[in-house]
């Protein structure tokens, strides 16, 4: 019986010919990554809880600061720093402030047919270059840093069939929040999403993350596309080779399919306080907005930036609103720089800040206060998110967020 | 008998002749500063003073910058009081998310030479940098200014500071006025004036004027004054009146005292744990394994602070976990570091760069440190706990040298890397 | 016998503990914020042997693992669940802290009542009635039995 | 002429305002949610022990830094009734009259003052600490219009009407 991607990924990580959903199995982890959000524990249980610390293969490592970056108080500096000096006396590759996790390891490590851990949940972002990530606590995470191994109970894949191609000013991350929309909150649960399709080869590797990075919004255990000539083409040009490149086998089993139109999808928002609550944006315009943020490790790369930079170039964001500009990374930031994005951003009145996790996460930078709304490309809009219990996220493009943050009010760029 | 600059501005803000030192006087204001920390405060004691009406709103700048970006969820009620005062009372000079205030009062032409000028923050000292008599207040007395547009201030006594000579290289204003407060003490110039002249502060930039006029408060001062001159007039944007050009000690002034000093004897300084004037040579210290470096504030947040950081660093790379963070004073340097290729600079060499702000100068967000971490940093305080614990070591220096430590991993002179 | 606690649908990780107690240093700390968007009061009330009772896809979002641990630091028995979101879950297992899918309790039961749970017959008894809950994995069991994911590597080294 | 007795405790020289009140905390709502922060980096135990009608002796340049007035108001709030130093900063000195805290300058009692002791202020006059006295200066006149009038804002209210 034919194999998905997700199961041939298992089936060699296990070192088994096949398997199928459900069966469980022990597996080789390739990667492990860890940030600040919980590696303080991680570390405090490697050195109180263990009887035999030790790492199996320092190599498979990462940690990265990218949460509270800059940090913000000296509890924070504290936690972060156990996490420094354990990455300097253990020899871990570690990144502070160079951007948001998923951001640096689809950079610089993830490659197709690696099987990832990784303590966040947007570990599932990693699909986009065919490699298995998938989100872990600090005790997986421990357990896998020991031993170099993990178990994996094998999930159903369930397929997702675009077609078409996405109508100008409409973008990835409509597609995936009108998914969402569609499935529900848990409409995957722990299950695959693979996309697949003549859709899918419309989509560069960014426009994958997109999409990746929120199935776990869906309930998803990860999502996956094959690593064709665009993912491989994206590894090249930074010098790295793929594990193993696997393709879907023909009657490989799906729990499920769908098929999306990519040309029907219109702009989108997430109401408060659920990410499936998805409405075209044009029934949310005129909600007045205190602070937009463009950024985030789904949606604050440079194909976003030069979205938002095209519709503030000239204007001036609303005297009363906060645009919070944030790059995924240095590296982001660095081109964006190169491209006059940021020059841009910087005479519009946005807020320009160094890469890390900002308002997505509410609790470092950018935090919103009590009953404040704020319209967001970052992954969640759950209640309290942002900061203050009261206050109300929105989550849309970045093409709604630009326009917002001019408009002073929810609006869709066409509108301005 | 002749009049030192500030003894002067006072004297024609309040239509005197002359005024003396240990006169008590009221001042009519041409400017006052708001901060959005105090915010709140302000607005409370004006209510409670019973005013209903700000005295001259074109003259009011307010400015968001200790809590911008916000890292707490009351952060943001700051901002909206601000925001509901300045509707109420029709203020237009309202930056929230542009730089440090000091930077913006200076830079954005709220302050000409001569003017008198007051700020709910103490580095408001800063404006003497243009030849303004400016000085840091309360919250209460604030309000009062808010309702009257006028305060009572006692005449200072000067000191009077001569520097003659050119600086060595790699050595900064920062390492001038760092050596005079140790010089002077923490409080050695308590209630006094510090009035600046030489050939060496006459060459120097207003940004490099501003960093001193910015410590003055460090070693107590009431208020700082260099001598307004052509630099003045093209960074301020105007032509020097008669009063402005005038605003020079005169040769008859009574000082309370004259430091002079030798441009060439400079050397790079740190201020040491938790003492501003515990001033140590840089190569005494050198060694010091440090795990942080600060570049920014409004004591060296501009461009040429940028710049100098910049040429240390570039073609190199931050020690490894080592943090540099940078924040640039205010959204005019930023994009003029952006243009001339420092932040690039900065930011290949390994900088985080911040959005202008008060930042971890003021202790609430941007880089906050924990026991037994140490820091280099260029701004102007290294309290105990200013940047986290009281167990965090805050050493104060110049751009390059703070630079050359970023790169080193550990405290060392700045011209000899 | 222990209370219940009842929360809603979709009932996500930020929730149970908001990410700007994450960072502190230990779960002991954080402990105090337990569903502080919800219920400030919970931390205070809640005593060992109470139940958390949700309705679909709980714990949903983020994978930080202190969102069980502080459940478990109070104390919580178990977690009574239509369904689980999977990083949740998983975590719940890993640090030994019991999470039972049961379809038909949920909807049976309110805030405040009492409840017993038998989780070697998968059984749960609220209000005079039965109900049966989805059995573990034996794999899943077995770490649970065990303590968590950690004493089973420390039992593997010995 | 006005006197009180009181307990004392002692700091030392250059206490600056980031140890009276430090920033993390300047933007609480109140200065009772921030008064239990009040010296915390120096002494975090401090702000606890301190009772109503206590005194503080300090040496040189007792509030030094910003310009931050809930320094003062958090002192105040501690239930402090005056803080002898050898010198104070000048905008906390300001700050400290107009909300009415009394502040006084004496050279010679700080070297010689054990913590725990009690000691008795004569405004204007004196400080008596075990029998010996050290003199204090009267305050500038216009400082004492601030303080008579009840401080500042008291001032500006009757300015404006709202108080005879």
């Amino acid at each position: 019986m034919g194999m998905t991607i997700a199961e041939k990924i298992i089936a060699r990580a296990a070192g088994v010919k096949a398997v199928r959903a459900g069966d469980i199995h022990t597996v080789n982890l390739d990667r492990m990554m860890s940030n600040d959000g919980t590696t303080h524990l991680t570390v405090d249980m490697y050195y109180n809880k263990l009887k035999n610390p030790r790492i199996a293969d320092v190599k498979k490592m990462v940690f990265i600061v990218d949460h509270n970056v800059p940090s913000d108080s000296a509890k924070t500096a504290g936690s972060q720093k156990k996490m420094r000096d354990f990455a300097r006396e253990h020899g871990i590759d570690f990144w502070e402030g160079k951007g948001v996790c998923h951001q640096i390891m689809m950079e610089h490590y993830v490659c197709p047919g690696e099987l990832i851990f990784g303590a966040d949940s947007h570990t599932c972002t990693y699909g986009a270059l065919g490699a298995f990530g998938t989100g872990v606590g600090c005790t997986d995470l421990l357990y896998g840093m020991v031993t170099g191994t993990s178990w994996v109970l094998v999930p159903e894949t369930v397929k997702f069939n675009l077609t078409g191609s996405l109508p100008e000013g409409v973008y990835p991350r409509d597609l995936m929040l009108t998914i969402i929309g569609q499935i529900g909150a848990n409409g995957v649960n722990y299950q695959v999403m693979e996309f697949t399709g003549e859709g899918a080869k419309t989509l560069s590797v960014n426009d994958r993350m997109v999409l990746c990075n929120l199935a776990v919004e869906a309930g998803a255990k990860t999502a996956i596309f094959e690593a064709d000539e665009i993912a491989l083409e994206y590894l090249r040009e930074r010098g790295r080779e793929p594990k193993a490149v696997f393709k879907s086998d023909e009657d490989a089993v799906y729990a499920k399919e769908y098929t999306f139109d990519l040309s029907e999808v219109v702009p989108v928002a997430a109401k408060p306080d659920f990410v499936d609550a998805v409405v075209p944006a044009r029934e949310v315009c005129g909600v007045h907005i205190d602070e937009a943020f463009l950024g985030s490790c789904n949606n604050g790369r440079i194909d976003e930036l030069r979205v938002g930079a095209a519709i503030v170039k000239g204007r001036k964001v609303a005297e009363h609103v906060r645009f919070l500009v944030v790059p995924a990374s240095q590296e982001v930031y660095r081109q964006a720089m190169e491209e006059g994005l940021i020059q841009i951003f910087m005479e519009s009145g946005a807020i320009v800040m160094n890469p890390n996790c900002s308002v997505c996460w509410g609790s470092c930078q950018g935090v919103i206060g009590e009953n404040e709304v704020l319209i967001s490309t970052g992954t969640r809009n759950f209640k309290g998110r942002a900061g203050h219990p009261s206050s109300k996220v929105y989550l849309g493009s970045a093409a709604t967020v630009a326009a917002s943050a001019v408009k002073g009010e929810i609006c869709t760029a066409d509108m301005l | 008998m002749g009049q030192t600059i500030i003894e002067k501005i006072i004297a024609r803000n309040i239509g005197a002749a002359s005024v003396k030192p240990g006169d008590i006087v009221t001042v009519n204001v041409d400017r006052v500063m708001l901060d959005d920390i105090m915010m709140p405060f302000i607005v409370n004691k004006f209510q409670e003073m019973g005013f209903k009406e700000v005295w001259d709103p074109d003259k009011v700048v307010l400015i968001y910058d200790h809590l911008v970006p916000a890292s707490q969820q009351d952060d943001t009620r700051h901002y909206r009081i601000g925001d509901e005062f300045a509707a109420r009372h029709g203020l237009t000079h309202v930056h929230r998310s542009d730089g440090i205030c000091h930077q913006l009062m200076t830079e954005a032409g709220y302050v000409k030479p001569g003017d008198v000028v007051f700020g709910t923050d103490s580095h408001t000292t800063t404006y003497g940098c243009v030849g303004a008599f400016s000085t840091g207040i309360g919250y209460t007395e604030m309000a009062a200014i808010l309702g009257t547009g006028q305060l009572w201030v006692k005449v200072p006594e000067t000191i009077r500071v001569v520097i003659d000579g050119t600086l060595p290289e790699g050595v900064m204003s920062k390492d001038i006025i760092l050596r005079l407060i140790g010089d002077l003490g923490a409080d050695g110039a308590t209630y006094r004036a510090l009035e600046f002249g030489g050939q060496t502060v006459e060459q120097m930039s207003i940004a490099s004027r501003m960093t001193m006029a910015n410590m003055a408060i460090e070693a107590g001062a009431k208020c700082a004054a260099f001598i307004p001159d052509e630099k003045t007039a093209q960074y301020c944007g105007i032509q020097l009146s008669g009063f402005q050009a005038g605003l020079r000690g005169d040769a008859d002034a009574s000082y309370v005292k004259t430091l002079t000093y030798r441009a060439e004897d400079f050397l790079p300084v740190m201020a040491c744990p938790s003492q501003v004037d515990k001033i140590r040579n840089v190569s005494e210290l050198a060694g010091t394994v440090i795990d942080q470096v600060f570049i920014g504030s409004c004591t060296n947040g501009r461009l040429e602070d940028l710049q100098a950081a910049a040429a240390v660093l570039k073609g190199k790379q931050v020690a490894p976990f080592v943090k540099l963070i940078v924040t640039p004073a205010s959204r005019k340097v930023y994009l003029e570091a952006l243009e001339c290729g420092a932040l690039q600079t900065l930011m290949d060499a390994g900088a985080i760069i911040t959005h202008p702000g008060c930042g971890l100068c003021c202790g609430r967000t941007g880089g906050i440190l924990c026991d037994g971490e140490r820091v280099v940093a260029t701004n102007n305080r290294n309290f105990l706990g200013r940047m986290g614990t009281s167990k965090v070591e805050i050493y104060l220096a110049s751009p390059v040298t703070a630079a050359a430590c970023a790169v080193a991993g550990k405290i060392v002179d700045g011209v000899q890397v | 016998m222990g209370k219940i606690f009842k929360f809603h649908n979709d009932l996500d990780t930020d929730q149970i503990i908001a990410s700007q107690y994450l960072l502190l240093p230990t779960i002991e700390e954080m402990k105090v914020h337990t569903f502080e968007s919800l219920d400030p009061e919970f931390p205070q009330k809640a005593v060992p042997g109470d139940f958390v009772v949700g309705g679909e896809n709980f714990g949903c979002g983020s994978s930080r693992e202190q969102a069980p641990a502080v459940l478990k630091a109070l104390g919580i028995q178990a977690v009574v669940a239509k369904s689980f979101a999977r990083i949740f879950y998983r975590n719940a297992i890993n640090i030994g802290l019991p999470v039972i899918v049961c379809k038909d309790l949920p909807d049976a039961v309110e805030s405040g009542d009492e409840m017993e749970l038998s989780l070697t017959d998968g059984v749960a008894k609220a209000g005079g009635k039965e109900f049966v809950c989805t059995k573990l994995p034996e794999y899943m069991q077995q770490i649970l039995s065990q303590g968590g994911l950690i004493a089973s590597l420390n039992k593997e080294v010995q | 002429m006005e006197q009180f007795t009181g307990r004392v405790w002692v700091l030392g020289d250059d206490i600056d305002t980031d140890i009276i009140i430090p920033t993390e905390y300047l933007a609480l709502k109140t200065i009772e949610e921030m008064k239990k922060y009040g010296f915390s980096p120096l002494r975090p135990e401090l702000a606890a022990q301190i009772g109503k009608g206590d005194i503080l002796v300090a040496g040189k340049n007792f509030g030094c830094g910003s310009s931050r007035e809930q320094a003062p108001e958090v002192v105040k709030a501690l239930g402090i009734r005056c803080v002898i130093a050898k010198s104070f900063a000048r905008i906390f000195f300001r700050n400290a009259i107009n909300n009415g805290l009394l502040l006084i300058e004496q050279p010679d009692l700080y070297d010689e003052i054990k913590e725990g002791d009690t000691i008795t202020v004569t405004v204007n006059q004196d400080v008596d600490y075990q029998g010996k006295r050290y003199p204090i200066a009267s305050l500038p006149e216009n400082l004492v219009e601030i303080i008579t009038a009840g401080g500042l804002v008291k001032a500006m209210r009757r300015r404006n009407g709202l108080e005879d």
